[in-house]
């Protein structure tokens, strides 16, 4: 990524915070005015979290057909991210909770979703821990993760059918255009911050595929010979009547 | 079809090696066992009220339709983890899944698999469940409907629950890791299903109708048609790699 | 004034915490351009006497 | 066996390896209807990685195995393989809680095939008459012998023998020698993977995996 789109990227979030906490007005459904802007950062990061589960999943597939083990390493990687922002999803999550209504869950059909998610790269990671050989390890967490990727979209559907009666959190909060600029805003820096993070973490993966990869090489293995038996029972091949004493 | 023939010879290959070491079985009869033991001890003391529709929301949580409803699929979810990863890591472990990768199809491979343990499963729900609602002195309003949405759950839960245990076959570290992998995939199933089993027990449905579980039946259904599918198109993946 | 000292710092700390993942970001890529700069030069790994686990 | 079901092996720079660790590289054969090769090298050389790489129980992480059944016909992928070869090999084992005769029909049936010679096979590897005991009564020699039923079951064009005579007695040395030369005698590709020199001495010749 160019140097210039980093610091572009620096300052386009740190503007969104800005924004987030200086321009929104204390919206009227909110008990405490000031968690206005938690919200406005908590479903970018929801987004982001259901960009790098895709991506994940993708690669998962990409993997299975294509075999390369860097397909492998960006589907681990997106899945890492995709963990990672689905914790910081249930962390605002819940502190706005915690500030609206006293309690740090309220099981909102959304916020639900996400934690599933997050309990299903947990359980990725348990099973990439638990597989040592890396091609093995590379089937093994794709075919999970594209499996899990076929059943989880149908939490979208379900969870807020069932959780919807218990939930204290107004499902359609009315928000202002005011608000849904600063949620575009910090939709665009956290999925640039996701895009910056994925290609890191990418391309660290290849460079130590490529020195694994060049040391297999380097490993002296003597290479196989093939002998005819005719000559080795004549005993005019010594290697090979070497071989059959040995 | 010789598809169908071929998966009814693992699906018979199942049940003849599993009714002569009754492994599975045995570990599933157990862990029910233990379950519904220290459920009747915990609720031997404390009769639960039966659901009134009067009642507040609060109260009507805590009567013995919703409890029994819970329960029943946190002992099913559980006593499945124990018993029904064992039919791969064993073939996987003793050597026998080189045999049989030479010799059949992913897909015959998983739907046997896949027949002998949603049989597994019924019989063990068919008898628990009893059981269960015995201990809780709960009668259901609707016994058809309980059957129905057992049924339907159970077929969901296998599938899940054979893919996974495939994967967690090429692990290491087993244990523990088929109830980790498993339970996160089948949270739509819980949701509908102790939701149905309330239902048909009474819980806001003291006549026993079968409305108020139709949508949990169908969310069931299409669960288990969505997992079926997945395990077929992914299985060869996971098999024979 | 406290009003504004209240606000400037419900603004401060999040800004800060954003600078600190910032420059750690920044960090991050500086040592991945170096890895991958390193894995070029060294066309022949023998010599390299840091080796890669 | 017809000459529209002999086999054609061809192996270009075959390798694979285990992340950083290389277990085979670079190996390269090809072998006709009617020819044994044995497959030596010490423990660790790869011997039973080319057997599971040739049956398509791995992938390969370099080169290519092609099999051809019928002389032009297309070579098969990795699942075609595995239904054209009978492989047997220490770490494959069969099912214990089966009979021997059930184990065979089993694998019969999950291949789609009858399996109407079932005590001629049983005694073709001397177990004429245990067929109705578990396997888990066997002794290691007798499922040594009921593995070679189990790979000779389809009647398969390739035979891969990953060290058959483990834990045999004298007779079944000599029924490990009696199946590899009826095998070359039907024009089948037979491939030994051995230690034992008796045993390699079978092949026409000899790949030597640690060179």
């Amino acid at each position: 990524m160019a140097t210039v789109a980093k610091y572009l990227l620096g300052m386009w979030i740190a503007a969104t915070v800005v924004l987030a906490y200086r321009w929104l007005p204390p919206a009227e459904g909110f008990a405490v005015p000031e968690a206005a802007p938690i919200v406005a950062l908590h479903l970018p990061l929801a987004l982001v979290a259901i960009i790098a589960a895709v991506v994940a999943a993708a690669q998962g597939v990409r993997y299975l057909t294509g075999r390369n083990l860097a397909s492998d390493a960006r589907s681990k990687n997106a899945a890492a991210l995709a963990a990672l922002f689905c914790l910081l999803t249930t962390v605002t999550g819940s502190a706005f909770a915690r500030v609206q209504w006293g309690g740090y869950w309220n099981w909102d059909p959304k916020q639900t979703c996400i934690a599933i998610l997050l309990a299903v790269y947990a359980a990725y990671f348990v099973l990439r821990a638990g597989v040592d050989d890396p091609e093995k390890r590379a089937a093994v967490s794709g075919v999970y993760i594209v499996f899990a990727g076929i059943l989880t979209p149908m939490l979208g559907y379900v969870v807020p059918k069932y959780l919807a009666k218990f939930s204290l959190h107004p499902t359609n909060t009315q928000f202002d255009s005011r608000y849904w600029t600063v949620i575009l805003f910090a939709t665009l820096g956290f999925t640039g911050l996701y895009v910056w993070m994925q290609n890191l973490a990418n391309r660290f993966d290849v460079a130590g595929l490529v020195l694994q990869q060049r040391l297999a090489e380097a490993e002296e293995a003597p290479a196989p010979r093939l002998v005819t038996m005719a000559t080795a029972a004549s005993g005019a091949d010594t290697e090979a009547t070497a071989w059959t004493t040995r | 079809m010789s598809w169908t023939a071929e998966a009814g010879a693992v699906f018979a290959k199942e049940l003849r090696t599993e009714w002569r070491t009754r492994v599975a079985l045995s570990a599933v009869g157990l862990f029910a066992l233990a379950s519904l033991t220290l459920i009747a001890l915990s609720f031997r003391g404390a009769p639960l009220t039966s659901f009134r529709s009067d009642a507040d929301r609060a109260l009507q949580l805590l009567t013995r339709e919703a409890v029994a409803g819970s329960l029943l699929w946190v002992l099913i979810f559980f006593t499945a983890a124990t018993g029904l990863g064992r039919t791969f890591v064993q073939e996987a472990e003793r050597g026998t899944a080189l045999a049989l990768r030479l010799s059949a199809r992913a897909t015959t491979v998983w739907t046997g698999k896949y027949a002998a343990n949603t049989l597994l499963l019924l019989v063990l729900t068919l008898i628990a469940a009893p059981i269960l609602l015995a201990i809780l002195e709960v009668r259901p309003a609707n016994a058809g409907l309980l059957v129905c949405v057992l049924l339907i759950g159970a077929v969901g839960l296998a599938a899940v629950m054979t893919f996974t245990a495939a994967l967690v076959a090429q692990a290491s570290a087993k244990s523990g890791l088929l109830a980790a992998l498993s339970f996160p995939l089948l949270v739509p199933l819980f949701l509908a299903g102790v939701n149905g089993t309330k239902a048909a027990l009474g819980f806001g449905n003291e006549a026993g109708r079968w409305t108020p579980a139709l949508a949990d039946l169908q969310v069931l259904g299409s669960y288990a048609v969505i997992a079926v599918t997945a395990s077929l198109l992914l299985f060869d993946f996971v098999w024979n790699d | 004034m406290d009003d504004s000292v209240a606000v400037f710092g419900m603004i401060a700390v999040p800004l800060l915490i954003w600078a600190g993942v910032f420059a750690f970001m920044l960090g991050v890529d500086r040592r991945v351009r170096d890895l991958e700069r390193r894995v070029r030069e060294t066309g022949n790994f023998r010599e390299q006497e840091e080796r890669h686990p | 066996m017809d000459t529209s079901r002999q086999a054609f092996l061809t192996l270009e720079n075959l390798g694979k390896s285990y992340g950083v660790r290389r277990v085979l590289r670079g190996v390269s054969l090809a072998v006709g209807p009617g020819e044994v090769v044995s497959v030596t090298g010490r423990n660790g050389s790869g011997k039973s990685t080319l057997l599971k790489l040739i049956a398509g129980l791995l992938r390969p992480s370099q080169g290519e195995v092609s099999l051809q059944i019928g002389a032009n016909a297309k070579p098969l992928d990795a699942a075609g393989r595995r239904q054209a070869v009978g492989y047997a090999a220490p770490d494959l084992a069969l099912y214990d809680e089966l009979t021997g005769r059930e184990n065979l029909l089993f694998f019969a049936r999950v291949r789609g095939r009858r399996l109407p010679d079932a005590e001629r096979r049983l005694a073709d590897v001397g177990l004429a008459g245990r067929g109705n005991d578990l396997v888990r009564a066997y002794s290691s020699g007798m499922r040594q012998r009921l593995r070679l039923a189990f790979a000779l079951l389809a009647d398969p064009p390739v035979l891969l023998l990953d060290e058959p005579s483990l834990a045999l007695d004298e007779a079944g040395v000599a029924l490990v020698a009696q199946t590899v030369a009826r095998h070359k005698a039907a024009r089948g590709v037979t491939l030994l993977a051995t230690n034992d020199a008796g045993e390699a001495a079978l092949g026409d010749r000899a790949l030597v995996l640690d060179g």
